[in-house]
């Protein structure tokens, strides 16, 4: 099949987001802005202004309202968009939980920013990490197009039948979001296609005026472990999901990114860095100038946060010499970053190797090449038996 | 892994359904005390099935009575009966008293 | 027994509906939430649509597991999202064409206090749906806890009296006037005294709320933690209103009106003294409550003279 | 917005670009910075830009940053908005300058202080790494009417007015 061609032009992050969301056609919108999102609110509100959107659109008069108007919306059966940042995404906290436990198949991007308690309108992805164990999917996207394609995805994955789960969508604030890229947007017919089989699957439950049918019921004794338990096997059966929609996805447009995961320069590494979101791609550029200095060095950027890609992991690293972990974010309670905390959880089954991890890239301070050449020569020194720190906080070194 | 378990929701997500299942609680057992009606006095103004909490009133043509099954027995009706037709009475005086 | 006196209640003319609720649900003896439940799908039609929240109402809004305690649907939200659960679901309706009438039902602890933002914004942006707002002046079903609907000098379970405390010590938010500020396209105050009052309010908010945003607030004293006892419930609804404590009015547009005109409104106490939540209240503490009733009375009457 | 309608004009030439400001809070006035990189292979460096090639000062009342020159590559260009026809070399990495004023051909063409538009053109002539014409094909994708054809005019003088200096 010939991959379906879309037009090419310079776009930032956040237009992109919302170019590709009005391609998705969603029935009810409601986003409050924040920086680093505003663009997102703004570009989707303009297009229902001009009428090249045809939406319901709610101009909420905050992140809370908008999480309650799309899952509420959606539980009678639309298909819904919002976008949120930071303190819009913990401010959304309980609607969120609502969401998941609702399995409704909203879909939210969240540009990534440090959260509350210190200041600071930057970059870095606390907020994502910070909602984590909601019950959402989470994914991160390393680039404008990344954004473009994993958007449409996302819709796809969401409503699949044997998914019906809400679905985050993570790009770094300020490096994505105002980043301005060439990027391919599809065509309107194009989508229409694409996402088209999710209407021939069997309707999901929804609020039907007279139906004498409820959401959002109590759930009593096993009533409420049976709703936990399906949500569970759902988060697990999206894993296999987001690869097969990628691959699809892949045929179709002629771009794919690896599905839960990319290995970069995998099959004959000694050793791995694991990074994720805008750092992967300068992570790419650094392990080609190791390569080429002689460090047989891969990349495995973590593209499905929730839930997390345990198989695919344990196959791409499984046999690696040593491995080291940037994390945009703390975990507080532990000493490594999260997504090294996360890789440590399936250290057994990766077979023992040095895991380091390193924080990077707070608050719009760069994850530079050279910062991400010494964790290469780190984990690498490592892989060789060398004594290496655990943890490394780069910018305070 | 295979975890049985009962499948109550036929769905995905936990939703209730009326046509499925109707739940009702014993209210009628909370009762302490019953109302009683002197037909005689009732004029079938209405206002005590108007004002019953729990709607049980049971329209019987000239008047009304209250659905047992369900009266929690709050005294309204009795209260509110201009004509003072309704009494209420310690269950303890009736045999169907559960 | 006289023939010609058994007519029929004009109220019965207003119900399109049977109830829809299950005969036994549970809430309290003598609640008149339960009526007011109860009345709401009478008056409103089978497609009205409950967006309900955590309160008193929950326990029978909100089904168990796939159980549920009524024929209508619902949405259950979390007690921030009420206005905003019931704006996603209207104007999804209104897209697809849905004949619905989605009522947010919900206390005054959501409406007052925690929910008072989106409903603040669900009425600014003017969504059709119906907000009906029972207050019962606290957070009954959390035990009795103050809400900024308590009234000066209300004993609450966070409001104690002590040596030192004297219940609430703050008034309560005028929140009628704060919605008539928002000029919703119909709002009412209701009673469930006054039922057929309270069903003609809902007939014209179920034809207003296709237009725009609609208010109702419904009082709806609580036997538990008033301590009123359950047979004298709907007495006190009607004191409420005799004593100038709760008007009853309406406003389309903005323009307010009363509904029931009461002549020679009787002194507070009257209603006061129908249960013990303010049974600590000296004279002074009294006196200043029918101070505050008859500011906010005469306030309310100057708009209602003064609006046209 | 300069530095985005130099990538598309650089997009036209078939480069891939990828370019973005960073800043904290937006507010009209205030200085910022933004970055631009273009590339015939894919661009995934994800970064602010440390040793850059070439470094264009819209305000020159920014030329007292200490760090501004901070990381230039061997040979790098300037481009400077500027009425001086003059300028004496602030760094000795710098060894091209364009000085153009973007500022007066703005007001006189454009009618406002935007200088952009103009020293896009500035940037082409000095450079030399994309011709005029992508400059110009460019413009249409955020400019329509009126204002675009003074946009138009302000780039094609910008590129033929500006002074390059070898150092």
């Amino acid at each position: 099949m010939q991959a379906k061609k879309g037009k090419v032009s310079v776009m930032m992050g956040n237009v992109v987001a919302a170019n590709v969301a009005r391609l998705c056609r969603p029935e009810v919108v409601a986003c409050y802005p924040i920086t680093p999102q505003s663009e997102v609110a703004e570009t989707i509100s303009g297009f229902v202004a001009d009428g090249s959107l045809d939406a319901e659109i709610v101009e909420v008069e905050g992140e809370n309202s908008a999480m309650n108007v799309v899952l509420a919306a959606s539980a009678a059966g639309a298909r819904t968009f919002t976008a949120t940042s930071s303190y819009g995404l913990v401010y959304m906290y309980d609607a969120i939980l609502q969401a998941s436990g609702f399995r409704v198949p909203v879909v939210m991007v969240n540009v990534n920013r440090e959260t509350p308690g210190i200041h600071s309108v930057s970059s870095g992805q606390q907020d994502m990490i910070s909602t984590r164990d909601a019950g959402w999917v989470q994914i991160i996207v390393e680039n404008n197009q990344e954004i473009a394609d994993q958007l449409i995805m996302c819709y796809k994955l969401a409503e699949d039948f044997d998914i019906q789960l809400p679905v985050m969508m993570n790009y770094d604030g300020y490096y994505l979001s105002y980043l301005n890229e060439e990027v391919e947007i599809p065509e309107q017919s194009d989508v229409d296609a694409f996402l088209a089989p999710l209407k021939n699957q069997p309707q999901r439950p929804r609020i039907i005026p007279g139906a004498s049918t409820g959401c959002g019921t109590h759930g009593m004794e096993m009533g409420y472990v049976e709703a936990r338990y399906k949500h569970w096997t759902a988060m697990d059966r999206a894993k296999q999901k987001v690869d097969d929609i990628d691959k699809e996805f892949g045929e179709y447009f002629g771009r794919s990114y690896g599905g839960q995961i990319e290995e970069y320069r995998m099959k004959d590494a000694d050793i791995a860095i694991l990074a994720s979101g805008s750092a992967a791609g300068t992570a790419k550029t650094v392990v080609d100038t190791k390569r080429e200095e002689g460090i047989k060095v891969g990349l495995v950027k973590l593209r499905l946060f929730r839930p997390f890609p345990e198989e695919r992991l344990i196959k791409a690293l499984k046999g690696k010499k040593a491995v080291g972990v940037i994390d945009r974010s703390i975990c507080f309670g532990w000493k490594y970053g999260p997504m090294c905390m996360e890789l440590k959880a399936i250290a057994p089954a990766i077979g023992s190797m040095p895991i380091l991890s390193y924080i990077d890239g707070l608050a719009n301070l760069d994850i530079t090449v050279p910062h991400i050449g010494r964790v290469v020569d780190e984990v690498s020194a490592a892989a060789k038996g060398k004594a290496y720190q655990a943890v490394t906080w780069i910018p305070m070194e | 892994m295979v975890i049985k378990y009962k499948n109550q929701f036929k769905t995905e997500a936990p939703w209730s359904d009326a046509n499925q299942k109707m739940l009702a609680l014993d209210t009628g057992s909370w009762r302490t005390e019953r109302p009683v009606l002197d037909k005689s006095l009732c004029n079938y103004c209405g206002l005590c099935a108007i004002y019953c909490p729990p709607q049980c009133m049971k329209d019987m043509g000239d008047h009304y009575e209250a659905n047992l099954a369900f009266c929690k027995g709050c005294g309204i009706c009795a209260h509110e009966c201009p004509k003072k037709a309704y009494t209420m009475k310690p269950e303890g005086d009736f045999t169907d008293a559960g | 027994m006289v023939e010609a006196t058994k007519k029929r209640n004009r109220v019965f003319d207003y119900f399109c509906e049977t109830d829809q609720f299950s005969g036994g649900v549970a809430w309290c003896a003598g609640c008149p939430l339960e009526l007011i439940a109860r009345t709401v799908p009478k008056v409103l039609g089978k497609n009205m649509v409950f967006v309900g929240t955590p309160s008193c109402s929950a326990p029978v809004l909100h089904g168990q597991n796939i159980g549920a305690w009524h024929k209508i649907s619902y949405l259950a939200c979390v007690m921030t999202g009420v206005a905003s659960s019931a704006t996603g679901l209207s104007r999804y309706f209104q897209r697809t064409k849905q004949d619905a009438t989605v009522v947010a039902f919900t206390g005054d602890g959501c409406a007052t206090d925690i929910g008072f933002q989106t409903l603040s914004g669900a009425a600014e942006r003017n969504e059709r749906f119906i907000y009906l707002a029972y207050d019962n002046e606290g957070y009954m079903n959390t035990g009795n806890q103050r809400s900024s609907a308590t009234q000066k000098g209300a004993a609450t379970t966070t409001t104690p009296v002590g040596k030192i405390g004297k219940g609430k010590p703050t008034a309560s938010k005028n929140m009628t006037m704060i919605m008539l500020m928002h000029k919703p396209r119909y709002m009412a105050t209701a009673n469930p005294a006054y039922m057929e009052d309270f069903a003609k309010k809902l007939q014209k908010a179920k034809e207003a709320a296709k237009e725009g945003f609609v208010y109702l607030h419904v009082f709806s004293p609580c036997p538990v933690g008033w301590r009123i006892d359950s047979n004298l419930v709907i007495d006190v609804c009607r004191t409420a209103t005799r004593t100038n404590w709760f008007p009853l009015w309406e406003a389309e547009n903005g323009k307010p009106r009363f509904t029931v005109e009461v002549a020679s409104p009787k002194p507070i106490t009257d209603f006061t003294k129908l249960m013990r939540k303010f049974s600590h209240l000296k004279e002074d503490g009294l006196a200043e409550l029918q101070k505050q009733v008859d500011e906010r009375y005469s306030l309310l009457k100057l708009l209602v003279d003064n609006i046209k | 917005m300069a530095a985005k309608m130099l990538a598309s004009a650089l997009l036209v030439e078939g480069k891939h670009v990828a370019s973005f400001p960073m800043y904290g809070f937006e507010r009209r006035g205030a200085p910022v910075v933004a970055f631009t990189r273009f590339d015939d292979k894919p661009i995934r460096e994800k970064t602010q830009i440390y040793n850059p090639d070439c470094i264009i000062v819209i305000d020159p009342g920014l030329l007292t940053l200490p760090t501004l020159f901070t990381g230039l590559k061997e040979d790098s260009i300037f481009i400077l908005n500027t009425a001086k026809k003059e300028y004496k070399q602030p760094d000795k990495a710098l060894k091209t300058c364009g000085l153009v004023n973007a500022t007066g051909i703005a007001v006189q063409e454009v009618g406002r202080d935007i200088p952009n538009t103009c020293l896009l053109g500035a940037f082409a002539a000095t450079t030399g790494w994309l011709s005029l014409d992508s400059v110009l094909k460019s413009l249409p994708e955020y400019l329509s009417g009126d204002i675009l054809q003074r946009n138009l005019k302000s780039a094609e003088r910008g590129y033929k007015e500006v002074e390059v200096i070898k150092w």
